[in-house]
């Protein structure tokens, strides 16, 4: 089935990491890349929660209750969720310090233009 | 014991600690920081010399107390405990070298610093996947942290630059652990099924897009401009983190992931390190900023470590030793290169000459710098050593050539760099007084390569038996250094002569010859050296590990030893050449010829060991496929040395500016061990044939072509030194022609003329010498009737030039005498007549050399000149006198070399009737052709004293000037251009062709240079490109795209 | 002991004759060559008056000391180059010191006295005594290749470097000897003798009117007399040389003059006929003909 | 040119110490020539001879008369018959021919070429120039009488004499040698003073030693 949700998700992540590296390579403007990023890093964890995601199952919630029940074999594999946990701490991490650096570098050049941070070259 | 978690602890403990400290306490916070990186260093120290006794055991640390793949691993083994220390050496003198720094820009750079060490460590230990991404991660915002620094718009640019790529990089990263976690339900390395799974669809692309995003982030070439932009953008204490201390660890990362590469990965692994090697070197020759020059040599050298992990299965057991060997010599020479230009602060390698103000850094600069290209008697040494002989003796050749390639490359730049330092005009400002905490980081880098490079050579099976005592002893000279010269010549002389007398009854046959030479010779050339004042400083340590050399070149019993001493002859060398006036680009081309062969033999060295165990240079003469090949190379190497035509640009220059008494040790002395190399070459090897004809033949024709072209140019030179210097090619061309004859009397035609070059050039170049001190001057149109006030050089001079001349009665005449036999046995009539042909060139430029200096016009400001030093004249005058029995008596020369050479070549032999030596055709009576001359000479003398009792003695004008009076010395002196009409007639083959080639060759190498690093255009964009390209690439060639 | 006593006398008797023989080669050569521009010419004896003459100069001036002993290496030059060399074949007293060293103890010996006379001209002072030597040592090393090419292809043919064995083999008539059995070499050889003897076209080095006579300029009274001597001998010695290479040799005086008078001859001739050369042309003529032609010498021996 | 050469100046070592230059003192010997006595006897006739019939010419075309010497060299007249043979240069040479007129300019010249002939010189003076100036007699810069510069064995007369008349002259001066009255050199010797005033006297810019050896 083509367009189960796994599939679905999956090709969203991969359009928009394509959208997110486009954006970084052609944009100018930084702040336009920075956001190019970020659809990068969002669709890289949509990558991984839809490849973590199985059909049915239950969330990976491990209480008493399920234990009781035996659904705890039920349960979607928890380790690319707790992944993208993660790897979102750590791209809000990066995408901060990418907007701190454009806030110095208009700073410093009053430009926000990628083209006007060529100095260092061959 | 304490666990390794606690790294981690202390570290992230202390960084969280810091947040709470306030600006005023920024010292004490700096100080805590410092304590943990001092407390990491520690830990990983005592593992590392806890698992190298093997009273620890390695150990899994399992954090949550659950097995993996359910939690995260750390391993502690002794890889890990070596690669943690080395990269919490870094941290620790990293921070400690920029303390001032931080705590000027507050705490977080601390905590920035901490992090990044931090995560480094975990990287390091990590076997968890995604643990390995977390902590990547957080070391790439760490450093993008430090990056700004120094905030201006240069480290933001680059650090930006760095964010995006590395961003990138990361991504590619997380895409392959997820679907290697997909595909095989682990994120552990050690879970993960090893063998050639590339080609399971799906978990071959996750394998691969992680170890690409590794190798990205060691920054391979072309997907590079990032990382350079940053080592020139940010302070170069920072780039010290980021070469040494990041790449340490991903280069161990990708150690870690070497069980899960394919064959094919493997492979487009070591093209890449090797594309990276070669041409982030070959960009490196136009690039004159410092710290991005250092970029550059920084990617090389991890390139090649790449290239050898990509080679790890051929390496066989000696992989580890050549990878640590290689990047323990790249942390700490590299760190210790950017903490020293942290402190110069140039931005142009011109500006360095500020550096010289400062002997120690200076010193330390060249030990880094020597460290890196490989010399004895640093790690690297050895690494590169073992890489190319396992590469060649597994047939790899294409590889030894792109290393040997690289290393040449990068060895252009960094002595371009170093002649700079030590030759440019000095800077008029001061160096700035640096801080202890500056210096203590690099001088303990730099003890730390010393001692590891003693450490490797004790590891390694064959170099442990290197001799490291005559090192010592020159290295002790450093110590000495400021006294006066005096005792420091004692002393040298001491050490020199109790080495030979010591090393005297081993010696037998060529060795003894040679070792008499280097020895002996040196001992004589530095009794010259008396005649300095003052300290001199710098000279003897070098002179010493020069001399060094030249002994372990006749100790050496293997071909290890023999590339050692021969490494450490060049270095020695190079530094006295240098300490000439002119000398920077000619010392520059002597180091690149000298490196170029040195490389040559070592490659020739490698494929000796096909079919071959052992390193014993019997090796040689047991042969292989490889033979012609390896007689070849060892040939152009040797050849570089005795400066053969096509090889011999370097020499003029760099002999005529050396100083007095070095010219005679790197012109009479040095260029024997060329000799030496091809007599031992030629013992162990005999002639070799290519595509069925001989290539000692050619040898032969190179012999007389050198000779030829090198008395020519010497005969059309106006700097006295030059002549002399030129005049070393053409004889050394001789000496060459008669080994190549590969016959008992060549050999011993051409032994005789090293052993008389060595005395006429050593006096030549003492008595010349001697008058440039007295005169201040080279050209010799502008000397003239100084035999009137140095009669005592004088006749030195015509002495040695009568001897160089080859005219009887002296000893020279041997020479040409046995080579006359010797090509009339082996049938070489055309080379024989060329040869002879160029003896008889000789005597243009030995005339001119006495006329133009001696005899002719004295000049007005030359009346007062006083003879040379005593010091001088007097090794003059013992070689004379030695000359001179050679002379009368030349079976006491002769007889013993024919000898020698006996048992190698038998037939031809001379045969000895009291002095008078008969050979196949001819024959000769040194003792009584002496008598005979010496008694028509002086009966004519008397007769011409008795006739002309009553002669005036005139002055200097008083010669018939067809009517006229003369008015200037200058004018009547006839001496410039003195052979116009020769040069009108042949001087078609004095055109400068060769140099010519050589200057074209480099030309077209750094304008390659040029146009490819036009690809890093600055925009961090096109790096992303770059990078994406990189890895569309690599994938292609992996699954066999390409 | 005698032996020692009586080959010196020998020795000195050899000089003697070559000394007047070369004198006289002189005033012949001299008076020949005046004959063909139809002069009387100088009488046959000047050349003894001359050198009387110069000894009987009474005053003399020196230049320094390697101006001053320079006559004594030029002189030792011409004699040692005569008396290591095997005068007259078959007489061991008349082959002087040719058992202490062969061909090319004479080849590099004969620069024994260039040396020495250029040292001494040079220390003179004057220029054109420089000029004169640095064109002379261009100009040999010019002929100087030739020359080594005929004599490497000479001793191939004997399979010996011992001039005495050279005319050992010559001997038994004309068809022996070299330049018939080698003619080559003996081409070679003799193109390479015209600039050996110094005459016209290749005697630029002396030119008298241009650097007067070059590095003698300033030599004079006795110690010109000394170079005087010299010059009678060593064209005589360097004659005999030829003749023993390529003509045979001579087994007494009457042959030996006869032969070599006919071998001067040759270059008298040419230098009648021909003008000078410049220096470098000279060169460059001997680096074309007359190195080929030795070249095809040596290689014929070879092949 | 000539005066600041002759000037003392001051030149510097390579060291940088001055040295100061006499350019007429300490480039030539100077001084006075030697009287050197003839040997008596056969020894002295012997060599007289040798000088007579060894002449060698020096070959300096000092005035226009130096257009006869060269028919001396021709088949027709071959002086080289007789003895004479040119030179090249004074140190080897025996006779000066003085050729005609000398110009102040060319006397200064002929001085220092004598004075380095060695003993013993002889002087040929050749035309009526040299006797009494000729058709020179009253010119500004051409000197009248040789004698009085430089001692002359033989005079030649004529404006300009013939070959044949430079034959005859020469065979005077062969006879004067072999009688032992070709004393020239030791009469400049004994009168120095009195020709180097006359030389003096006509030569303004003097800037060659009083004697060149």
């Amino acid at each position: 089935m083509i367009f189960s949700l796994v599939n679905i998700s999956l090709i969203i992540g991969i359009l928009l990491v394509l959208a997110g590296i486009w954006a970084a390579i052609t944009q100018k403007n930084i702040i336009k890349i920075i956001i190019g990023f970020s659809l990068f890093d969002t669709g890289i964890h949509i990558i991984m929660v839809a490849l973590g995601y199985v059909k049915n199952n239950t969330a990976p919630i491990l209480d008493s209750e399920n234990l009781r029940t035996g659904t705890a074999d039920k349960i979607v594999d928890p380790i690319p969720q707790a992944l993208v946990l993660t790897a979102i701490v750590i791209g809000l991490g990066v995408t901060a310090l990418m907007l701190v650096y454009a806030l110095k570098m208009y700073r410093e050049k009053k430009s926000l233009n990628i083209n006007s941070f060529k100095d260092l070259k061959w | 014991m304490v666990t390794p978690i606690y790294i981690i602890v202390a570290l992230l403990g202390v960084a969280f600690a810091l947040g709470f400290s306030g600006q005023k306490q920024i010292k004490a916070a700096g100080t805590l920081a410092l304590g943990a990186l001092a407390f990491s260093l520690f830990v990983s120290l005592e593992w590392l010399i806890g698992l190298y006794t093997e009273t620890y055991k390695s150990t899994q640390i399992f954090t949550a107390g659950v097995n993996p793949p359910f939690s995260i691993n750390l391993f502690m083994g002794t890889g890990e405990a070596l690669f943690t220390t080395l990269i919490n050496f870094i941290g620790l003198f990293g921070g400690l070298y920029l303390f001032n720094k931080l705590i000027k820009k507050g705490r977080s750079t601390f905590i920035a610093l901490l992090m990044l060490i931090m995560g480094l460590n975990v990287v390091v230990m990590t076997r968890d996947m995604f643990n390995l991404f977390v902590f990547l991660e957080i070391s790439s915002v760490a450093t993008a942290g430090l990056i700004i620094l120094n905030q201006n718009k240069k480290s933001l640019a680059a650090g930006f630059k760095y964010i995006i790529a590395t961003g990138i990089i990361a991504g590619i990263l997380l895409i392959g652990i997820i679907f290697m976690y997909r595909f095989t339900g682990s994120l552990n390395i050690d879970d993960i099924p090893t063998g050639n799974l590339l080609m399971i669809k799906g978990f071959g692309t996750a394998i691969f897009l992680i170890l690409t995003s590794i190798l990205l982030e060691l920054k391979p070439f072309p997907a590079n401009g990032w990382g350079l932009d940053v080592y020139q953008g940010t302070h170069a204490g920072i780039s010290v983190f980021i070469s040494a201390a990041s790449g340490t660890a991903l280069l161990y990362v990708l150690y870690k992931f070497i069980p899960l590469m394919s064959p094919s990965f493997a492979f487009a692994l070591s093209l890449v390190g090797g594309l990276t090697f070669i041409a982030s070197n070959l960009l490196g020759l136009k690039q004159t900023h410092p710290n991005r020059l250092l970029g550059y040599s920084s990617i090389g050298q991890i390139g090649l470590v790449v290239l050898v992990i990509g080679l790890a299965p051929y390496l066989g057991d000696k992989f580890e030793y050549i990878a640590i060997a290689l990047l323990g010599t790249h942390v700490f020479a590299k760190a210790g290169l950017f903490w020293i230009s942290g402190i110069i602060q140039k931005d142009n390698i011109r500006k360095w000459t500020i550096l010289r103000k400062n002997k120690l850094l200076t010193i330390l600069f060249g030990v880094f710098m020597l460290a890196l290209l490989g010399f004895p008697p640093f790690p690297s040494f050895f690494g590169k050593w073992e890489l190319i002989t396992e590469l060649a003796g597994n047939g790899f050749i294409s590889w030894m050539v792109i290393i040997l390639l690289g290393s040449f490359l990068e060895a252009v730049y960094l002595f371009r760099w170093l002649g700079y330092i030590l030759k440019l005009e000095a800077a008029k400002k001061e160096l700035q007084p640096i801080s202890w905490n500056k210096y203590l980081p690099i001088i303990i880098s730099a003890i730390l390569l010393i001692a590891s490079g003693f450490g490797m050579s004790y590891l390694h099976e064959h170099a442990k038996f290197i001799n490291y005592i005559p090192l010592i002893v020159a290295a002790a000279f450093i110590l000495i250094d400021r006294l006066p010269v005096f005792i420091k010549n004692t002393l040298a002389i001491a050490s020199v002569g109790l080495w030979y007398y010591m090393m005297y009854p081993d010696l037998e046959e060529f060795r003894l010859i040679f070792a008499t030479i280097f020895l002996v010779g040196g001992i004589i050339t530095l009794l010259a050296g008396y005649a300095y004042k003052g300290k001199r400083q710098g000279f003897y340590p070098m002179a010493l590990i020069m001399f060094a050399g030249l002994g372990g070149l006749i100790e050496a019993k293997t071909t290890l030893e023999f590339f050692f001493a021969w490494e450490l002859m060049t270095i020695g060398s190079y530094f006295l050449i240098i300490r000439g006036k002119k000398s920077i680009s000619h010392a520059l081309s002597y180091m690149l010829f000298s490196l170029g062969g040195a490389y040559a033999i070592l490659a020739a060295f490698g494929l000796a060991t096909v079919n071959n165990t052992g390193i014993s240079l019997d090796i040689l003469a047991n042969l292989n496929i490889y033979a012609p090949a390896i007689f070849i190379l060892l040939a152009i190497g040797f050849m570089t040395k005795t400066a053969s035509l096509g090889l011999h640009i370097w020499l003029p220059g760099a002999h005529a500016e050396a100083e007095t008494d070095v010219s005679p040790m790197v012109s009479a002395i040095l260029l024997k061990a060329g000799l030496f190399g091809l007599i031992v070459m030629m013992i162990k090897m005999g002639d070799q044939m290519i595509f069925g004809l001989s290539i000692s033949y050619f040898l032969g024709w190179l012999g007389v072509f050198t000779a030829i072209i090198g008395n020519l140019m010497a005969a059309l030179q106006e700097d006295a030194k030059r002549l002399l210097a030129y005049s070393s090619i053409g004889v050394l061309g001789y000496a060459l022609f008669g080994l190549a004859l590969m016959s008992h009397l060549g050999w011993l035609g051409a032994t005789s003329i090293a052993i008389t070059h060595f005395m006429f050039k050593t006096t030549l170049f003492l008595a010349i010498g001697g008058v440039v001190w007295r005169l201040k001057t080279k050209n010799m149109y502008q000397m003239g009737g100084l035999i009137k006030k140095m009669p005592f050089s004088f006749i030195s001079v015509l002495i040695s030039i009568i001897v160089l001349a080859g005219i009887p009665p002296l000893t020279g005449f041997a020479g040409k005498w046995l080579f006359f036999n010797a090509i009339m046995e082996k049938g070489w009539y055309l080379q024989g007549a060329l040869i002879s042909f160029a003896g008889v060139i000789a005597f243009l430029y030995c005339f001119r050399l006495i006329h133009s200096v001696f005899l002719g016009q004295l000049k007005d400001e030359h009346r007062n000149v006083k003879e040379a030093p005593f010091w001088i004249l007097l090794p003059q005058y013992i070689i004379l006198g030695v000359l001179i029995i050679f002379s009368a008596f030349p079976n006491s020369l002769l007889k013993p070399i024919g000898e020698f050479i006996t048992p190698y070549l038998p037939n031809g032999a001379l045969v000895w009737d009291g002095q008078m030596a008969y050979s196949l055709y001819g024959y000769w009576n040194g003792e009584l052709i002496m008598y005979a001359v010496v008694g028509i000479f002086v009966a004519v003398l008397l007769w011409i004293i008795f006739w002309n009792r009553k002669i005036k003695k005139v002055k200097q004008f008083d010669i018939v000037y067809a009517a006229e009076r003369p008015f200037l010395p200058e004018t009547t002196h006839y001496a410039y251009n003195f052979f116009a009409h020769y040069k009108k007639a042949v001087g078609i083959l004095a055109q400068p062709m060769i140099s010519n080639f050589w200057e074209g060759v480099s030309e077209i190498g750094h304008s390659v240079s040029d146009k490819i690093r036009r690809i890093y255009n600055g925009s961090g964009q096109a790096y992303l490109i770059h990078i994406i390209g990189f890895i569309v690439i690599i994938f292609l060639f992996t699954f066999g795209g390409f | 002991m005698d032996t020692i006593w009586i080959k010196l006398l020998f020795s000195l008797l050899t000089i003697f004759i070559v000394l007047n023989y070369g004198l006289l080669l002189q005033g012949v050569v001299r008076k020949i060559g005046a004959r063909v521009g139809r002069r009387y010419g100088i009488r046959w004896y000047q050349p003894w008056i001359d050198i009387i003459k110069n000894y009987a100069k009474r005053t003399k001036i020196t230049h320094g000391i390697m101006y001053y002993i320079a006559p004594a290496f030029r002189l030792t030059g011409g004699i040692g180059l005569l008396l290591f060399m095997p005068v007259i074949y078959g007489t061991d007293m008349f082959s002087n010191f040719s058992f202490t060293g062969d061909l090319l103890l004479l080849l590099y010996f004969q620069f024994f006295g260039v040396l020495g006379m250029a040292l001494g001209a040079a220390e003179g002072g004057h220029p054109y005594s420089a000029m004169g030597v640095s064109r002379g040592l261009a100009q040999v090393t010019a002929y100087e290749l030739t020359l080594t090419l005929g004599i490497i292809a000479i001793a191939v043919q004997y399979q010996t470097l011992s001039i005495t064995e050279i005319v050992a083999a010559q001997q038994g008539g004309i068809a022996n000897w070299t330049i018939i059995t080698n003619p080559l070499a003996g081409i070679a050889l003799m193109l390479a003798f015209l600039a050996a003897m110094g005459r016209s076209p290749f005697d630029v080095v002396i030119a008298p009117q241009e650097i007067p006579i070059g590095p003698p300029t300033e030599f004079h009274s006795g110690l010109l007399g000394v170079l005087q001597l010299n010059r009678a001998i060593f064209p005589a010695a360097k004659l005999i040389l030829f003749m023993n290479l390529l003509f045979g040799g001579a087994t007494d005086w009457g042959t030996l003059i006869i032969k070599t008078f006919l071998i001067y001859m040759w270059s008298v001739f040419v230098g009648v006929a021909f003008p000078r050369f410049r220096v470098d042309q000279s060169i460059r003529w001997y680096l074309f003909i007359p190195l080929i032609i030795g070249v095809l010498a040596v290689l014929f021996m070879k092949f | 040119m000539s005066k600041e050469h002759t000037e003392k100046r001051i030149v510097y070592s390579p060291d940088g110490e001055p040295i100061e230059i006499d350019p007429i003192k300490d480039y030539f010997e100077g001084g006075r020539p030697e009287i050197r006595n003839p040997r008596n006897g056969i020894i002295e006739k012997f060599a007289n001879w040798a000088r007579s019939e060894s002449l060698w010419i020096l070959g300096f075309g000092t005035g226009c008369g130096a257009i006869e010497m060269r028919p001396l060299m021709t088949p027709r007249f071959d002086a080289y018959r007789f003895g004479y043979q040119w030179r090249p240069t004074p140190r080897q040479s025996s006779v000066f021919v003085i050729s005609g007129y000398l110009s102040v300019k060319t006397l200064k010249r002929v001085i220092r070429s004598y004075e380095q002939m060695q003993n013993p010189k002889f002087v040929v003076a050749l035309g009526s120039c040299t006797i009494n100036g000729g058709m020179y007699y009253d010119s500004y810069n051409t000197i009248n009488r040789l004698d009085h510069y430089l001692p002359v064995d033989v005079y030649i007369t004529g404006c300009m004499p013939r070959p044949e008349a430079l034959l005859a002259g020469f065979d005077h001066l062969k006879r004067k040698i072999k009688e032992g009255r070709g004393e020239g050199a030791n009469k400049y010797a004994e009168n120095f003073d009195w020709y180097k005033a006359n030389q003096k006297k006509i030569i303004k810019d003097w800037d060659i030693p009083d004697y060149n050896w």
